[in-house]
């Protein structure tokens, strides 16, 4: 299919929201500025079930999804990739098509 | 201790739990927890303040909050070792579950209030500050043994420090003790309807929460071993005895002696498993909020909370 | 009637559905309505457990629930019958619906107690307990409806049983009504002020959102045609009478004949349609919620429950 | 000036501020906020109403009216004027920003009426009355200078209207003063305990989540420059003095001067920057919110209101 | 990799709350009678940094997702492109697999 | 575009929320133990417009994520056909490229 706009990376990660913050600094050092986090209610993997209960947020999922130009993409996933199992996330990469494509630089 | 149990805050958190161990669809809106466990550290802070601004900074209030620190401070360390040697736990999560317990859970303490106030032997209204004083040392100590042990924590020190002193719920209790503080009486007495009249039934919902979420996770079992359970049980019952003896040593009243003793065997669940997720990442949150929220919080609630009362009444002549 | 018309709790009700009928944008959070309705749960529950801690365990209360799980039994079959052939409805929705007017709604009953505390001729605390009973027994029949029909639904009964049985809102009400009963009115006292005092206000805002809801659903008209919502009209005023003679017939008071009305006449738009959604999720969700919660619902408030409480009066003598 | 301080109301919305200057991760679940300003507009228009059903419709309330709907309709020209000229804004930036200073703060007059009735000079009560119909003039004349200097809205001017009318906040106040007028001083007693009794209370802690939220707009300082921050503060004062002279010419008692000079002085955050997304969708949010919501309202609730009370006192013989 | 289904195209848009029902208007203008919104917690991008707060929903941000048939997509992209600036939206286009293809025309 | 990870399916249905543990027993059937469950606020399909009100949850849809291994979702895809018209789901699938791919066998 023939999609309209530029292709730039999708790059998704659910994680615990307290590390959220440490993502961000990441993502901007590998200058990639924009960002949107969204929330989750529930799940399950390897460790088990768990669903949103915010008695207590350490253990509160919710999705990262930045939009990055490729090679941007690629360090910050090379930087990332170290963290994955002590963080225990789950990262998803598509390619997406985006307008306005300079805003995803 | 059969009349702690039929108090109407613990039998709804006994309905939350049976809900929870039924299976039941039976669930609390997040928000409304939220918003409750908001409104709880609010009124016990405002509380707190107007009494402190009736009775003055007394000697005894100094006593009680050196003695909290001291007890945050270093209740970690016999705790990490025992986890380490007893519970087969490597540094890492050792270091997390201790500081745990180092720290304190305000809804445990809140729930021994209402059973004190209830029994007549009132705690003095500046326990409430020893409560938020002994929030974040434990934090402090549960990295340094982490440090000791080879692990290094993903954040500098100065970065972490910041995070810990201004954590939401600390600085709830802080501000809201400062502002009953200024107000006093008079101020008060305007909003006391909804921070003093609604309390206890205010409680009672977020007790049915509580019962809920504690149950869920222990039905999970996630990280959870009998040894383990047994070590959340001794070391909520150690700390406990602990506390309720420093108190009456100090010279604390009855009341206050207790406070001492729920504060010491309570085990935090919400500013320390934040500041652990992010400081220790490596620690597995399943462990730690197993062990503190699923076993010593119902404890404390059920059973911990009636020996500690006891043991004050007796021994504080 | 004008006077019922003009308690501020049906006022509210009003006001949303007028809100909703402007298209206006106001609207209650879903964690606040849901917080609400949980809260309403605990306070009638807790209300019905101390009144009958008073009172004791009477025949009248024993008559009383045996009629009201007779009701919402066999109201069903009727209830069935008449959509398949004036509905003309297939089995496996006409199923669905007649399940939800077999149950009660607990917001309608509690509008009902009001109404009738104002007008001096307040229910026995023990139909609480009745609301109770008669949530689930209509979800049986109306699954065995299904079935001699042909509609196999895709759960195994004894799975459907421990959902509907442990469904949050059974749960709720039943737990409250236990520890009422357990701490009495003195052990009531202290919680009061939340689950007395400020019962009305809150319902106010409850009703503020169910007129929202109700009225959005109406318009949007989904699945509802003029015929059915003659159907859910009749239907509702049969089996609110029905209730109301059968109450009068078993020597029950005035108020207490009136609330067996008001619950025989309302239907269910909480633990019925989750659980037909699951049990026949072929059946039209659009239809059985919009039967029962944009018209019955409604109805009930403005009309219905001055109707049921006005034969009250006049057949109990 | 002081003692206004010092009420708790006032404390919590600076404890919010200071938490959010430090940076604490301090937070009140959307829904609880949204909730809790869905309750302080039903309880400030039940409150308005009842006043009004005891002291009937006078002719001080008629010039009210007409004082109020005319500063909402005029204030936003000279404020586009000065904006353009002084702010060096664009068009369209200017006319939506003048529109929120046109409209009224909720909350900003619900501080002042405490603040006023802690003084004994409460406003009278048909002011609510006045809040509501000062909320939308300010959006009509805002869109026609924007259309004025060639900026066309996407929206038709009928779908606008119906939008700015049927407004959440503006259907709940308007809703709730209707059914004070109806129910009256009797029918509202048994809703009292929740929307009287627990009314201050329930205010400091929708000013915690104020002072949350303006202090973190002002930390990221969007779109907010020095010139602009001081033209938000003199702007507030300037309206806030026009207020209270206006008031005070026509007669109005002390108490119900300082209240239009605390409708004129303070900004909308609710129903006007939803409006202005929706039809002025080039200007930038981060701008008009920031000077409303930022800047004017903290400096209302802490400067503003104590200087329009205290102007009133001294031109209201 | 071979997915089942039949090829769509999937737009998801990140809009200011109080702008959905002028996308869906549009949406519906181009035949695309099906949309799902979801909501978002936090977000950063050259216009600074947000939080739901929810005081006010002025700029409460949410995702509208549709998954449309690619030649009304493109119509409806076509379209949009004139509000992106003013709107401050962020436009993501992709192909998607979809089941019961008919629902999605 | 050339992406970091290893191919998996991902699996995107919007559900009626009371339908969740089913659909979840059926993924477990083929072998696919982790998902991520998301909230939703409102749309429109052919059966009309909802939101969520939460007076009743019989209406309140979710979206369940899962990414699985392509083989294990052909599976599942084979058996939630039957189940599409009575349950009113929605279901997207796409390719997407994971870290860690062990995680999603
Ligand atoms: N295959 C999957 N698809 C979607 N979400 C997943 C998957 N595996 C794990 N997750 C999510 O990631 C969380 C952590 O996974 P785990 O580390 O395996 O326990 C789970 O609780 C799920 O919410
Ligand atoms: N590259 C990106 N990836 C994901 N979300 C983004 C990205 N850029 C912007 N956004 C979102 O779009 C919003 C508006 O972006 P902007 O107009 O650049 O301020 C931001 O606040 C983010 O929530
Ligand atoms: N084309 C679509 N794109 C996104 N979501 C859709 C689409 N069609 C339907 N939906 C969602 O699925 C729900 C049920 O669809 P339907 O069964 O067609 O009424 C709708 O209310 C929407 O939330
Ligand atoms: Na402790
Ligand atoms: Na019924
Ligand atoms: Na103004």
């Amino acid at each position: 299919m023939n999609l309209q706009g530029a292709e730039r990376t999708r790059i998704e990660v659910l994680v615990d929201a307290p590390l959220v913050p440490e993502l961000v600094s990441l993502l901007e050092k590998h200058g990639i500025l924009g960002h949107t986090v969204m929330p989750t209610l529930s799940g399950q993997g390897a460790s088990g079930r768990w669903s949103d209960d915010l008695i207590t947020s350490a253990e509160h999922k919710v999705t990262l999804l930045s939009v990055a130009e490729p090679a941007r993409a690629e360090g910050f996933l090379d930087d990332l990739r170290p963290l994955l199992d002590s963080y225990g996330m789950v990262v998803m990469i598509s390619a997406v098509n985006v307008l306005r494509p300079d805003k995803f630089s | 201790m059969l009349e702690t149990l039929l108090s109407p805050v613990v039998l709804f958190f006994v309905l939350g739990a049976v809900a929870a161990l039924l299976r039941s669809d039976l669930a609390i809106p997040e928000a409304i927890g939220k918003g409750i466990s908001l409104y709880l550290m609010v009124a016990i802070g405002l509380k707190g303040g107007v009494e402190v601004s009736e009775a003055g900074f007394t000697f005894d209030l100094m006593i009680a909050a050196v003695a909290g620190i001291t007890l945050s401070f270093l209740i970690p360390v016999p705790v990490f070792l025992v986890l380490r040697s007893v519970g087969r736990l490597n540094p890492v999560n050792a270091a997390a579950v201790s500081a745990h317990y180092g720290s304190v859970s305000v809804v445990t303490f809140v729930t021994g209030l209402e059973i004190l106030t209830r029994q007549q032997i009132p705690a003095a209204g500046y326990m409430v500050a020893v409560l938020a004083l002994m929030e974040t040392p434990a934090i402090i100590s549960g990295l340094l043994l982490a440090q000791r042990f080879g692990v290094t924590g993903t954040r500098p020190a100065r970065e972490l420090m910041h995070e810990t002193l201004t954590n939401g719920s600390v600085m709830l209790l802080v501000g809201s003790f400062v502002i009953g503080l200024l107000v006093g009486k008079s101020g008060f007495a305007s909003i006391a309807p909804v921070f003093e009249g609604a309390f206890r039934g205010v409680l009672c919902l977020f007790l049915l929460d509580m019962g809920l979420v504690a149950a869920k996770r222990l039905k999970d079992g996630r990280s959870l071993t009998p040894r383990l359970i047994a070590l959340a049980l001794a070391i909520a019952l150690t700390n406990g005895t602990l506390g309720v003896l420093l108190g009456s040593v100090l010279g604390l009243d009855t009341g206050t002696a207790a406070a001492l003793g729920i504060l010491a065997g309570s085990a935090s669940y919400i500013a320390v498993p934040a500041a652990m997720r992010l400081a220790l990442p490596q620690a597995d949150p399943g462990l730690y909020l197993g062990m503190s929220l699923a076993v010593t919080f119902p404890f404390n609630i059920l059973i911990g909370i009636p020996i500690y009362v006891w043991l004050a009444q007796w021994v504080v002549r």
